[in-house]
């Protein structure tokens, strides 16, 4: 290189653009890194328990992830510009038990469907709103979202879940498409729309150039109020899916549903490498990091962990991987 | 109302745990429909599951001066506070639904309720009477330390323990909710080992159970039991799939523990200090005597 | 004095992936002498300065005062007798000057950790009374301008009586008033045997305060010469290794219609009855000193921070620009002063930092074509001889000159009618800033209006056809090419 | 202000703050905003139930948020260098049942105190360690830390209440000195003196330098990884405070202590004006912000409000109060 260099100083433009191999493989390494260790928890699960790498059992955990899996997809959008979204939890209880109470016979299944995303994303709507019009921390306007949320959702149920669900409502629960259970289908479509969105559209480059750098996203003539109200708004609606086919799955709506899953739902997303610092993050890292969360909760399940353990490993695991994937990026 | 108590309104602070819980919605419920009846300001406040909050709520109620304080305590170990409090101002104290010990029992006016460990003993033995003393039994538990997860749980494992050939082979907490309990069982299907029964602390977790066994083909081959009764619950038991449930009585808690109250606000001596609302068991045999029940009550509600 | 040698650097080397940043650099700097490190922008001159104040680690040897150094961290440095200015201001927007400058240090009483604030202030007061900054220690970092910013690093810098200072650009965001300051300090601190490392674009400045010159290349040591051995001329050519022809080289464009006239234009506390227009073909140049409120209407202009009264007409019709996503709509482009805080999205790539404002154009049915993007950068990393490794990395890892050449690429990607660019070569090397004259030569002649804000009084008497000066917030009067120089810039702005 | 400048003119740098009272009255405003927004609730409450405005109320209510507070207090620190922390909540837990433990009688009061403090450190250290030398933002390792914490509290205590404690160890929640309840005497000490510390002590402008520019404290030689092990540190020392007072205060060790306590300390301090990017906060401000949410939960008990309605309004009246403040930010 040495030589090359010397070349190129005769040179009047040596702006070229060079392929380095070397930093192409650490970056492969950075890159994929969580997939590597997502790999890695795989295998130990598999041979830690044979019941484990079985088609139903892998099946199984795809299917138990695909909620906290959506919602943390818009949790990621948030995330990237710089934003945090505590409503989740609360706003899947909200959806359920108003949807649920359209659910239940007389009406067609488009209306709770209709009603279920409406809501989702109506509450989006607000928080970004408020985040923004109002100039409030994120953490806040979704911490009172948070608890407002919760509080519609009991006072509207009295307490109580909504059951009597019609059959073709279950069914976005517990049937079959293609093959696979409906909601690891959604899992798969709605991470690849929101991937196309994020990484291939102007939409997704703006949030990412907002996380990075709002003034000058502002200069480069993006809408940053609006923009941002729209990215936490697509996070309600993924929340609303995601709790149209929870409740579809206990067949209920109940006010009591989803509590922490805010929580899970950012620790998928930061595990899979989206910064709480803005500007950094991907769709496929944070399904992945949704599944490191899902097959943890499974394996320690089918290896019969006590609960008290099952905690404090948990804990311990989801640490070590952030661990072993930042060390990897410290690297390159 | 009859018109014989033309002095004033008795108030009754009632400091409950927490208010998303089904179960203890209706209890709620049966208190508030009680307070109409004896015509008493009923002053409700939700702890949200945390003791040092519900401390706080009761001292609020001594010295705002209710006549009777009414506690649905988060965690009996952390009655004896709250009593010395109502003690100290002189007002008395009913504990309702959840018994705390002895040494605390003797400061307490007057306890409304059962005993929680019965729940768990009742549930289990109607499981092991099913399952002929043996067999694999997986315990699905509520939110890990509440006062209902642990003791229930305890009445369980006595129950297990008085038959060499029945063995707990899961236990895991599936935090009271239906969906969880969908999870849980989903992967403990999974585990390979043959369950025989699940024993879950609450009805809700039971019935995600029953959700994951059915989807699994497996629940005619599984006995599935859960607590509590309510009138959702009780459907599944008239349908088969919930084997066993255990009744606590909400209406009667509730509107005992305002009777109670009332008696203890106006000086009446009462006829006994521990006022037994015991658990019933509920099976498909005599489920329709709860639907009944709950019918009556409903009807008598709406009028 | 001069003949001791403080610092010797051997063989120093250091690699970022997919860079070799330095490759065995020499550099020995004598007590009580000025030394400069030249070099292009991304030669490794930032890289080598942070490996000497422990920032980095590198390979080869360095010994300084008579001992091998080895450096735990920037703690160590400043211990051992090193202090450095840095390239990139770094204030802690939040805290006070006085906080600013001692951090770390903070008068305390006895040993309980326990600040004395008053001292705190006081120490600060008599810094700069010796260092003649007028800046109230007491006021808190964010609410000084850039210039201002700088002059405290500076103070910070010198107030660790280190026995090499570093200074990494120290006078690129500062005016020729606040340059004569420092070089005094330079002096004062020469005199008394502190031996300074100073790295700037200005060869001007490095022509005039210097003793001896040592030049990289694209990580490689070229060699060190006195200052009084070399010319502009020679050192350029060390620097580039081509002849530069001439570095304010304007060449004549056609002046047609007028395309902006701005009429009036008022910001409460800003600027006020601002007023003038710029044609086609035109580059008009705005002088004044730091702060005098260039940026504030530019900005305004542009829809940043709208004016309270005003018009702005654009090709003859009046609009209205309340956001800047209305002025790129008009075809207009802006090119910020301050890269880190207003241009650059620091965790992006190269390419996402040049897309991120025109990317209607790149768009197919709704979503991004990745090829044509690709094409467009390529061509603009070679048009601008933007060294980077390739269009993926990050920008933050780019040197200061390479980010602002993204940063105009982005506006020229754009295509715009007028482009309006705010310190367009600050931190550019000498190169780098000529191919960045030529291209506005170039735009010109292709019939763009270019509006250029620049306190290099060579750049903006070399580079425009029309000069306004502006000084507290007023147009204080105009100068076409012909009539302008230095002295009557500074007469119009002081009237 | 015109002439000023133009005397400024002469001075080599003008860079000079000029003194504006405007701006002076406005930065009054904006930096007691949200005292000013809790007389209002104050007075509001008083005025809607006469309950509220009597001393053993006010007693009750200060007494209740002490311990949030103090919590409150630590996470303050932390969040100024810009970090979180998820832990607080299931540390509380972890302290409890451990103190109590040692609490029973047999020991002197020292020993639970020690353990308690001790155990509080610990996994503030812990958090600490593992965000700055493991590389991993506090988000992740503070929510691992919440897990595992609350894991070993469960299994610690086998998931019951640990009761029978000393009436020594009882006088710390429940005990009068001086007149006041003994929590509200720590929270107004813990008060001072972390406001002390955060203000006139190297340590606490090393604490803003951090937050406000981490680069730049580095460059001054501040040793930023131990210090932020120090900040942690302190912040695990005052959960153990916060917890050994309330394990006093109900008279047990229980494992199920303080779920959500870390999102109310957060609250408290973001709604103080601590800001979660760093670099902004006080002492004072926190303590409003504790005392805010305390005054709403305990007029809205006071009230009868429905605890549904509650959430709701709780949800609504922090952002409100937030949204208040922040407006009057804006105009300064
Ligand atoms: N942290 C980093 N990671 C990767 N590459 C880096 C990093 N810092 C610098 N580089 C690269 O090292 C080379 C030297 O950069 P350096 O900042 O030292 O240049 P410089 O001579 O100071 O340039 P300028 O005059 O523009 O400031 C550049 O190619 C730059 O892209
Ligand atoms: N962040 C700030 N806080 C307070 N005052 C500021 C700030 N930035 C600029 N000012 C003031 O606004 C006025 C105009 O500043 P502006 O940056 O527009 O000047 P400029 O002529 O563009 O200078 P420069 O050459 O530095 O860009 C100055 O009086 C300056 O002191
Ligand atoms: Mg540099
Ligand atoms: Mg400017």
């Amino acid at each position: 290189m040495k030589n090359q260099q010397t070349i190129e100083k005769q040179a009047p433009v040596n702006g070229r653009v060079r392929v380095d191999w070397k930093e192409k493989g650490s970056e492969v390494v950075s890159r994929y890194g969580i997939f590597l260790i997502f790999l890695g928890m795989v295998a130990l699960m598999s041979i830690l328990t044979p019941h484990f790498f079985t088609y139903f059992n892998l099946i199984n955990v795809v299917r138990q992830v695909s909620f906290i899996g959506i919602v943390a997809m818009g949790v990621t959008f948030v995330i990237i510009t710089k934003g945090i979204d505590l409503s989740s939890g609360s706003v899947i209880a909200l959806v359920s038990v108003m949807a649920a109470s359209f659910a239940q016979g007389g009406h067609s299944l488009v209306v709770p469907i209709l009603i279920g995303l409406g809501i989702g994303a109506l509450t989006g709507l607000i928080n970004g709103t408020i985040a923004t019009k109002g100039m409030i921390p994120p953490f806040i306007a979704t911490l009172g979202m948070m608890t407002a949320a919760r509080g519609m959702a009991l006072l509207y149920s009295n307490g109580r879940p909504i059951g009597n669900l019609t059959d073709s409502f279950l069914f976005m629960g517990s049937g079959d498409l293609l093959g696979l259970p409906f909601p690891i289908i959604m899992f798969l479509v709605m991470g690849l729309i929101s991937h196309l969105l994020l990484n291939n559209t102007k939409f997704g480059k703006s949030t990412y150039a907002i996380g990075g750098n709002e003034q000058a996203a502002r200069i480069c003539g993006i809408n940053v109020d609006r923009h941002l109200i729209l990215v936490y708004t697509y996070a309600g609606f993924l929340t609303g899916i995601a709790a149209l086919m929870l409740t579809a799955r206990i067949s209920a709506g109940q006010p009591s549903m989803g509590v922490m899953y805010e929580l899970d739902a950012i620790a998928a997303a930061v595990i899979g490498g989206t910064s709480l610092t803005g500007g950094i993050g991907t769709i496929p890292g944070t399904m992945i990091g949704a599944l490191i969360i899902g097959v943890l909760n499974n394996g320690l399940d089918l290896m019969n962990v006590s609960s008290y353990w099952q905690q404090i490993l948990k804990g311990i695991i989801i640490v070590t991987a952030v661990l072993i994937d930042s060390r990897k990026n410290r690297k390159s | 109302s009859d018109g014989s108590n033309a002095d004033r309104k008795v108030v009754v602070g009632a400091a409950m745990p927490v208010f998303d819980d089904k179960w203890l919605s209706y209890l709620y419920d049966a208190m508030k429909d009680g307070a109409k009846d004896k015509n008493v300001d009923l002053k409700m406040v939700d702890a949200k599951n945390d003791s040092s909050k519900q401390l706080s709520q009761v001292e609020k109620f001594a010295t705002e001066g209710v006549d009777v304080i009414v506690v649905c305590p988060v965690d009996t170990a952390a009655v004896k506070p709250m009593v010395n409090v109502a003690k100290q101002a002189n007002i008395p104290i009913v504990i309702v639904n959840r018994i705390p010990p002895k040494d605390v029992m003797k400061d307490v006016d007057s306890y409304v309720g059962s005993e929680s460990i019965k729940g768990g003993i009742i549930q289990m033995e109607e499981v092991a009477k099913i399952l002929n003393n043996k067999g694999n039994v997986a315990i699905m538990t509520g939110q890990l330390g509440h006062e209902a997860q642990v003791k229930r749980t305890v009445g369980n494992k006595e129950v297990i323990q008085k038959h060499p050939d029945m063995q707990i082979i899961l236990e895991g907490t599936a935090k009271w909710q239906r969906a969880e309990g969908i999870q849980l069982m989903e992967n403990w299907l999974q585990s390979g080992k043959k369950i025989d029964a699940v024993v879950a602390n609450n009805d809700e977790m039971a019935i995600g159970a029953i959700k994951a066994l059915k989807e699994a083909g497996k629940l005619d081959e599984t006995v599935v039991a859960g607590v509590d009764g309510t009138p959702d619950a009780l459907k599944y038991v008239k349908s088969g799939d919930l084997d066993v449930s255990v009744f606590q009585d909400p209406v009667g808690q509730g509107k005992g523990a305002i009777d109670t109250a009332v008696k203890l606000a106006k000086g009446e001596k009462l006829k006994d200090k521990m006022v037994w609302i015991p658990y019933e068991l509920i099976t498909k045999r005599n489920v329709q005597e709860f639907e009944e029940r709950w019918d009556v009550y409903n009807k008598n509600k709406s009028n | 004095m001069g003949e001791e040698i403080l610092l010797e650097m051997k063989d120093i080397s250091k690699e970022f992936p997919g860079v070799k940043a330095l490759d065995k650099i020499q550099l020995t700097v004598k007590k009580g002498t000025v030394h400069a490190l030249m070099g292009e922008n991304g030669a490794g001159k930032s890289t080598l300065m942070k490996i000497l104040f422990g920032i980095y680690s590198g390979s080869g040897t360095i010994s300084f005062k008579g001992e091998e150094l080895k450096l735990s961290g920037p703690k160590d440095a400043l211990k051992k007798g090193i202090s450095m200015i840095h390239q990139e201001l770094n204030p802690i927007p939040e805290m006070t000057v006085a906080e600013n400058i001692f951090l770390g240090r903070e008068p305390v009483y006895g040993k309980t950790g326990w600040v004395n604030k008053k001292k705190l202030v006081q120490q600060t007061a008599e810094l700069f009374e010796t260092l003649n900054i007028p800046i109230d220690p007491t006021t808190k970092m964010k609410d000084l301008t850039i210039a201002s910013m700088q002059m405290v690093e500076i103070a910070m810098a010198v107030s660790h009586s280190a026995d090499l200072i570093i200074m990494d650009e120290p006078t690129s965001a500062i005016t020729d008033k606040e340059v004569k300051y420092l070089f005094e300090i330079i002096r004062s601190l020469k005199s008394k045997g502190v031996a300074i490392i100073y790295i700037s674009h200005k060869m001007d400045e490095v022509f005039r305060i210097c003793d001896e010159i040592t030049v990289l290349r694209d990580g490689q040591y070229i060699g060190t010469k006195r200052t009084d051995e070399l010319d502009h001329d020679s050192l350029t050519q060390m620097m580039v290794g081509r002849e530069i022809k001439q570095v304010f080289h304007k060449e004549p464009a056609e002046i047609k219609e007028v395309i902006l006239s701005v009429k009036n234009l008022s910001k409460e506390g800003k600027f006020k009855n601002i007023s003038f227009e710029v044609r086609k073909g035109e580059i008009l140049g705005i002088a004044g000193l730091m702060g005098a409120g260039r940026t504030e209407v530019i900005e305004s202009i542009f829809g940043v921070d709208p004016p309270t009264s005003g018009e702005i007409y654009l090709c003859g019709k009046p609009i209205k620009i309340k956001h800047p996503s209305d002025a790129i709509r008009h075809k207009i482009g802006l090119l910020t002063e301050d890269r880190k805080l207003t241009g650059a999205f620091l965790p992006l790539s190269v390419k996402e930092n040049m897309i991120m404002s025109g990317m209607n154009k790149f768009l197919n049915f709704g979503f991004v074509n990745g090829g044509k993007v690709k094409q467009s950068c390529v061509s603009m990393v070679e048009k601008l001889n933007i060294k980077t490794p390739n269009l993926n990395k990050l920008i933050m890892n780019l040197s200061g000159g390479n980010q602002q050449k993204v940063l105009l690429a982005r506006w020229l990607l754009n295509d715009p009618d007028l482009l309006i660019l705010d310190e367009p070569t600050r931190g550019v090397d000498v190169g780098a800033k000529a191919e960045i004259h030529k291209l506005m030569c170039k735009l010109a002649q292709e019939g763009k209006a270019i509006i250029m804000i620049s306190s290099e009084m060579p750049e903006i008497l070399g580079m425009s056809d029309r000069i306004l000066v502006m000084h507290e917030g007023h147009f204080k009067g105009e100068l076409s090419r012909e009539e302008a120089n230095q002295e009557r810039i500074l007469q119009i702005a002081f009237q």
